[in-house]
């Protein structure tokens, strides 16, 4: 029976739905390190994109007993079963950086909002192409909902200047490598865009290596997206224009503190607590780190 | 009666088949002569629906027939053994013999008890021994045959097609298809022979006809035709048999083969080869004959090196021990061996005929590492000259040749090493009588250089004929070692017999 | 199952039961490093973690036994669930005539079923029509496949398919998860075909040696096709499951299974030149996967070593096979 | 290349020229559709990209050839770039004796490749020595690099290599990009080795009977452990020409590229079942699908429709091929 075990003994299970980003690696590695620095024993799930394989995640962290889970859901919609799931067998589940669709499924939820942080993105993608010129914007997995939520933010805003006009939209599947390639090939079509808009910081990287080979490094303004350690120093060096910050770090201590104060008895949590993604650019890299604030 | 009616049929290039019209008639057994490549095969694959696209008409029972299928034919009554084995290897006898035509309970599922008994008594009849849950794969090549044949007689076809039943069986077997065919002449039924073991057909046939380069040449009764009229017609000129050539003066031991035992890698109990001695002198043509699955090809197979693992004995070479432990150190010892079944160990049938040629000696063909295809093309050209080998160039695949040929490619790669052992087995096994006596020539020939050959045959005549020295197997064992002069058909039956039965 | 064990009974027999002492010893290690392996609930959970892969593996067992191989039973399973959840949740509207059709639960599972065999069939027609080897006709139809989904679902998972539809894939019937009741008649099917029909007969004939089961008469293309389509079809079943445990249709659902299908195939004791196996064996394949996964986790194994620990078990599983039966 | 042509070379040829025919008939295609494509700059970018899968892919024909598969090199690819880069960046420390050994680019290159031939060669040990099937022991090989690339980066990339590291794979020489050297010598080299050397001689033959090859004296396992090797060494320079390209060696770097390779493989007509295939065919298979990937960019195709258009173009390609050479 999950929460009758003692302090000491409580296990928290980080379930993350992937480990082939950084990104998630830093919130599942924060996770478990604070779980852990709060005595108890912790162990990361992989469920490598795949709702199916985060269902069987599920169903073996509970029947092995954990006593919690932080969870980071591989789709907002996809997820709400197994959450569900854990709630029948009176285990709590925080969820970390991504939402489930389902009032009440999740104990507490601390997201990050990829949409209003691509909105400020788009504000400032905006300012600084002058309300007008051409852009190509690189999504990530055609069948990830966050590619979505990224990209409606971002037009919500740039879609209201005439003056800026898309002239590609391409999937880069989130991969720094396959960006590049996509990158070439826009260039050959478009030499002449202003700036590049990817879904997130390994597919801006890779976008930039295509600029640099191509020569176009200086004319082509790149944006990414996660505040991710190489994109922060590339902002630092002037490589990349911006990119939104989220804070695994962040969320992640705070679900792993929420399950402790669970543990000890506390029950009204927020059902959502949002942390915001804050814009990173030139002028103010300098208080950034690497997926957080410097501190 | 079955007639085919000036039926043509080309592949890409190459006219198989040219006008042939020829009569098959019931209660008869009708043989069809003709060297490799005349042929043959390609007319009963027409007259058994395995071709459909051809020029000329079929008329079966008074009516122009053309098949589909193989179905359609067989429905038809028209049964084929074919010359290549076409068994599923990892299916077990009956289901082999039933493949096709399986036996089906009332709700739609196999009836496998009933085919098994069917199975047996279809292989009683042909007194083959075993289980009809064997898987095909673990027979011997002459078991397999002869389950070839049981599927032939499965649907009391009214023509049963014969395309060399006998190429790989021994005499025992052809005694009991003897029987069985004479049971069918009885019955009244078209039955088509195809062999090119000439006393076979003076036993059996009633009429022949031959078939050359694709043409037909002429039919009639087997009745006091004489064998090498027939050859003649065959061939379309004579023959002239060599004689015996005469040993070399002093008999120098070449090969020492002393007490090797070989036990089945699965039962380690079960021996093939049971203490095994014998020497081979320097140009000497020793015969080792035996029934099918005496143990030849596991004996020569051991000397090879190739069952290392559970062979016990030992080996001298000019005078020289070595372990059998691999091919490749046989090679190097200078023994050969020429495989029983050359598709399945003797060939690459994807390469072509120079590749395959010059496979064993690639070491020899490059020059600053690298092959050099002028060398590989003269050593091919060399072989194809002095082996009489009939291929269109030496870039042809080795599967488009006919049997005798690609025999002649495997023999031809072996000679290339320069072996002083050559071990042949079953060198004529599906070559015509052309192309054979042209091995022994070549046999004796060589042996003449002073090279030691072995023979492995299932023929008594051709061991009779290019032996100098004869061993006899049986179950693993030398039951006998006779010379030349003093060997007879029935000495050498009754040592081959196993006594057990 | 009847008469004296014969040479070939004996053989499959052997290697069955090779598969089964790795799957022993595998259930033997894990259980003794976690109490939590050995309960009911989890052999359920693993059970139905694996129902699913079971029944691909199924369709690709007898696509394996033709010579052939399935790539596309991932996208495939993605589509067709996909269709289901889409027909259930929106039905069809014909904006032109402004018709709407909506749909049962029985109605969408069967439409997208139908669709899987449509897709079976189309990889069967395009590898025996066109003599496109079935890697490169099914590689396409793999990407192909998932294109179609992208665009049916526009990216994005189609969720809130209902109680009814979640039942069949959370289910409980007679204690059993309803999962594991649709694998095991899936598995019970398929070894009645392959064992005691002529179909099966004739996929391992076809495998065994094409040419042979030619000139017997078979009808080659025939069979293939039908092969191919059964293999898609029970795609499709997969699909169904899984959509309805997640109440969700994802666009990237199965992605990769091919490989898990065709590991749980070839561990199983399959032959991939065709003519050698047999369905017992996939199950087993897929039992062991599915252990040595759900082990790795109960286990605390960190994720990153769990993938080495997996590759070396499945090498190791193999090996003891090899070694132990000595059929060469 | 010389004297009459044989039915074996004409139907090669012919099979060469029919791929040609498709690679053609695509490229008027896209640049009718974009005057974007026939430039000389998209050329460069086109070859560029298919370095690496050339790479990869000439490794997998060597290894398809001997009638095996290698499904590992994408993970091998991801392990060797990592442990390049790692050196590279890190060197190695002993904790122990606080030692510190640093690397040139040279030497962290060597050790990417070492490490390379050794996986691929553990890959052929396990298929020779324990009779492994191919699909099993490079699937185990699969995750178990994958696991290691992941241990080794710790699932973070390794980025900032340097000039001199990322010129091998953005430089230019004599006015070609350097990955498009490196892969044209790999090529050359397969070329010459299949059908100049003794060891490409065995590899057919190996490829198209095994037995015989036993037969007459070829070293099987020997033959296949080099195969293996090479497979996993350019494995290997692909790993280090993306790594360079990115200037970071990502952990997750490489994932499906099996697929891309073996499907190059296929579509130039090698066959899966040993024995028969060209080199040239898989450079123009690589080349197909480069080109296919490069135009659905330049024509802005919806990222939607792009995997359906891949996919239809791909089984056209082939089904050509087939249709007008008529060699079954
Ligand atoms: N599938 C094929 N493709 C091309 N040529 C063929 C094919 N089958 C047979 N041939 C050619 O047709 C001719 C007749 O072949 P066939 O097998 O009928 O001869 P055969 O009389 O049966 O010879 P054998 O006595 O060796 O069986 C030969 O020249 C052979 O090379
Ligand atoms: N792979 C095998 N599996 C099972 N039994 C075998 C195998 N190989 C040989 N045998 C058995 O070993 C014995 C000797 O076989 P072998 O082929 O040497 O006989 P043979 O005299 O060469 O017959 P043939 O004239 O058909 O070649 C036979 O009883 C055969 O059934
Ligand atoms: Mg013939
Ligand atoms: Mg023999």
């Amino acid at each position: 029976k999950a929460g009758n075990g003692r302090g000491t003994h409580k296990k928290v299970a980080v379930i993350v739905s992937t480990l082939n980003n950084p990104w998630f690696v830093v919130l599942a590695q924060t996770a478990a390190a604070q779980a852990r620095a709060l005595g108890y024993d912790t162990k990361i799930f992989d469920s490598q994109n795949n709702t199916a394989v985060e269902a069987d995640n599920f169903e073996n962290a509970i029947s092995a007993g954990y006593n919690a889970i932080l969870f980071n859901p591989t789709d907002a919609d996809g997820s709400v079963s197994n959450v569900l799931e854990a709630k029948a067998a009176g285990i709590p589940v925080f969820c970390m950086d991504r939402e489930v669709n389902s009032v009440d499924a999740a104990t507490s939820q601390i997201l990050s909002d990829n949409y209003s942080g691509c909105v400020a993105i788009g504000k400032y993608f905006v300012e600084k192409l002058h309300k007008h010129g051409k852009y190509a914007e690189l999504l990530g997995l055609v069948g990830d909902n966050n590619t979505w939520n990224r990209s409606k933010g971002f037009h919500s805003v740039v879609d209201f200047f005439p003056g800026l006009t898309m002239v590609a939209q391409q999937s880069a599947d989130f991969d720094r490598n396959k960006a590049m390639e996509v990158m070439e090939s826009i260039l050959q079509a478009h030499p002449d865009i202003d700036a590049v808009f990817c879904g997130n910081d390994a597919m801006a990287s890779g976008a930039y290596q295509a600029l640099v080979a191509a020569g176009k490094a200086n004319d082509v303004k790149v944006f990414g997206f996660d505040g991710a350690q190489d994109v922060i120093e590339s902002i630092q060096n002037k490589k990349i224009v911006a990119t939104g910050m989220q804070f695994p770090k962040v969320m992640a201590k705070t679900a792993a503190n929420y399950a402790g104060e669970y543990f000890k008895g506390k029950r009204d949590f927020p059902k959502k607590m949002p942390v915001a993604v804050e814009l990173v650019t030139q002028e103010n890299v300098s208080d950034y780190t690497g997926y957080g604030k410097k501190d | 009666m079955l007639v085919a009616d000036n039926i043509s049929k080309k592949f890409s290039g190459v006219t198989a088949l040219d006008n042939v019209c020829l009569q098959l008639h019931e209660g008869k057994v009708n043989a069809i002569i003709g060297e490799n490549g005349a042929g043959k095969s390609t007319l009963m694959k027409i007259l058994s629906g395995v071709y459909t696209e051809y020029e000329g008409r079929i008329i079966y029972k008074g009516e122009t027939v053309r098949f589909k299928n193989t179905k359609d034919a067989q429905s038809k009554g028209i049964a084929i053994i074919h010359q290549e084995l076409n068994l599923v290897p990892h299916l077990s006898v009956a289901e082999n013999i039933f493949l096709g035509s399986e036996v089906t309970t009332p709700i739609g599922l196999l009836d496998k008890k009933q085919m098994r008994e069917a199975t047996k008594e279809l292989l009683n009849r042909l007194k083959l021994d075993v289980n009809p849950d064997t898987q095909i794969g673990k027979l011997k090549v002459g078991q397999q045959q002869v389950v070839e044949i049981a599927k032939a007689l499965l649907h009391n076809a009214g023509v049963i097609i014969m395309d060399e039943p006998t190429s790989a069986i021994g005499d025992k077997e052809v005694k009991v298809l003897f029987d069985i065919i004479a049971g069918l002449k009885q019955e009244g039924k078209v039955i088509v022979y195809i062999s090119h073991k000439l006393d076979e057909l003076f036993a059996i046939a009633d009429r022949y006809n031959v078939l050359r380069d694709g043409r037909f040449i002429e039919s009639g009764e087997m009745k006091g035709i004489s064998h090498d009229r027939l050859i003649q017609k065959m061939v379309g000129r004579e023959i002239v048999f060599n004689s015996k050539r005469n040993l070399l003066g002093e008999a120098k031991v070449l090969l020492s083969v002393n007490n090797v035992s070989l036990n089945k890698d699965s039962e380690r109990d079960k021996k093939l080869l049971k203490g095994i001695s014998f020497t081979l002198n320097k140009g000497e043509v020793l015969g080792i004959f035996g029934l099918m699955g005496a143990g030849r090809t596991e004996l020569l197979e051991t000397i090879f090196g190739l069952h290392a693992k559970n062979a016990t004995g030992s080996i001298i070479v000019d005078n020289k021990e070595y372990r059998f432990s691999s091919p490749s150190q046989a090679i190097r010892e200078g023994i050969a061996l020429v495989p029983e079944d050359r598709k399945k160990d003797g060939l690459v049938l994807g390469l072509d005929v120079k590749q395959n040629i010059c496979i064993t000696t690639l070491d020899r063909m490059q020059r600053m590492g690298v092959l050099d295809s002028g060398r590989e093309a003269s050593l091919a050209e060399m072989y194809i000259g002095r082996l009489h080998i009939k291929t269109s160039s030496a870039k042809q695949l080795a599967k488009n040749l006919s049997g005798g040929n690609q025999q002649k490619i495997v023999l031809a790669k072996w000679l290339a090493t320069a072996p002083k052992v050559l071990m042949l087995d079953e060198p004529t096994r599906g070559i015509d009588i052309h192309a054979k006596t042209e091995i022994y020539k070549l046999i004796s020939q060589l042996a003449g250089e002073g090279m030691g050959i072995i023979v492995v045959s299932s023929e008594m005549p051709e061991i009779l004929a290019v032996a100098d020295r004869i061993l006899v197997m049986c179950e693993g064992i030398i039951t006998a070692e006779l010379s030349a002069e003093d060997a007879t058909e029935d000495k050498l039956l009754i040592k081959a017999i196993p006594k057990t039965i | 199952m009847d008469a004296a064990i014969t040479k070939l009974n004996y053989r499959q027999y052997l290697a069955r039961f090779q598969s089964l002492i790795a799957l022993f010893v595998l259930c033997v290690l894990i259980s003794l490093l976690s109490d939590k392996f050995l309960t009911v609930t989890n052999a359920w959970n693993v059970m139905r973690q694996i129902s699913v892969n079971i029944c691909i593996s199924v369709g690709m067992t007898l696509v394996v036994l033709t010579a052939g191989i399935d790539l596309s039973v991932g996208s495939i399973l993605a589509l067709c669930g996909a269709i289901t959840a889409g027909l259930l949740k929106n039905g069809i509207e014909l904006p032109s005539s402004n018709l709407y059709v909506g749909f049962t639960v029985l109605g969408a599972c069967v439409a997208g079923i139908i669709a899987g065999s449509l897709l079976g069939m189309f990889n069967g027609w395009t590898i025996t029509r066109f003599k496109v080897p079935p890697f490169v006709a099914t590689l396409a139809m793999l990407t192909i496949a998932r294109g179609l989904t992208m665009l049916w679902t526009k990216g994005f998972p189609i969720t809130g398919l209902g109680r009814k539809f979640s039942f069949l894939g959370t289910g409980w019937f007679l204690g059993i998860p309803l999962p594991v009741w649709i694998s095991g008649v899936v598995v019970v099917a398929a070894m009645i075909i392959t064992n005691k029909t002529r179909l099966g007969r004739y996929i391992y004939a076809i495998g065994g040696n094409e040419n042979a089961a030619r000139l017997s008469g078979i009808n080659i293309n025939y069979i293939k096709v039908a092969v191919y389509t059964i293999a898609g079809v029970l795609a499709a079943v997969g699909g169904l499951i899984i959509t309805s445990r997640l109440d969700a249709a994802q666009p990237n659902a199965g992605t990769g299974y091919e490989l898990d299908s065709i590991a749980a195939v070839v561990i199983g004791g399959t032959s991939l030149s065709g003519g050698r196996g047999s369905i017992m064996g996939t199950v087993l394949g897929a039992l062991i996967i599915g252990v040595l996964n759900n082990g790795l986790v109960l286990l605390n194994v960190s994720p990153f070593w769990q993938q080495v620990v997996k590759g070396l078990v499945i090498l190791a599983a193999v090996i003891v096979d090899k070694v132990n039966s000595k059929n060469e």
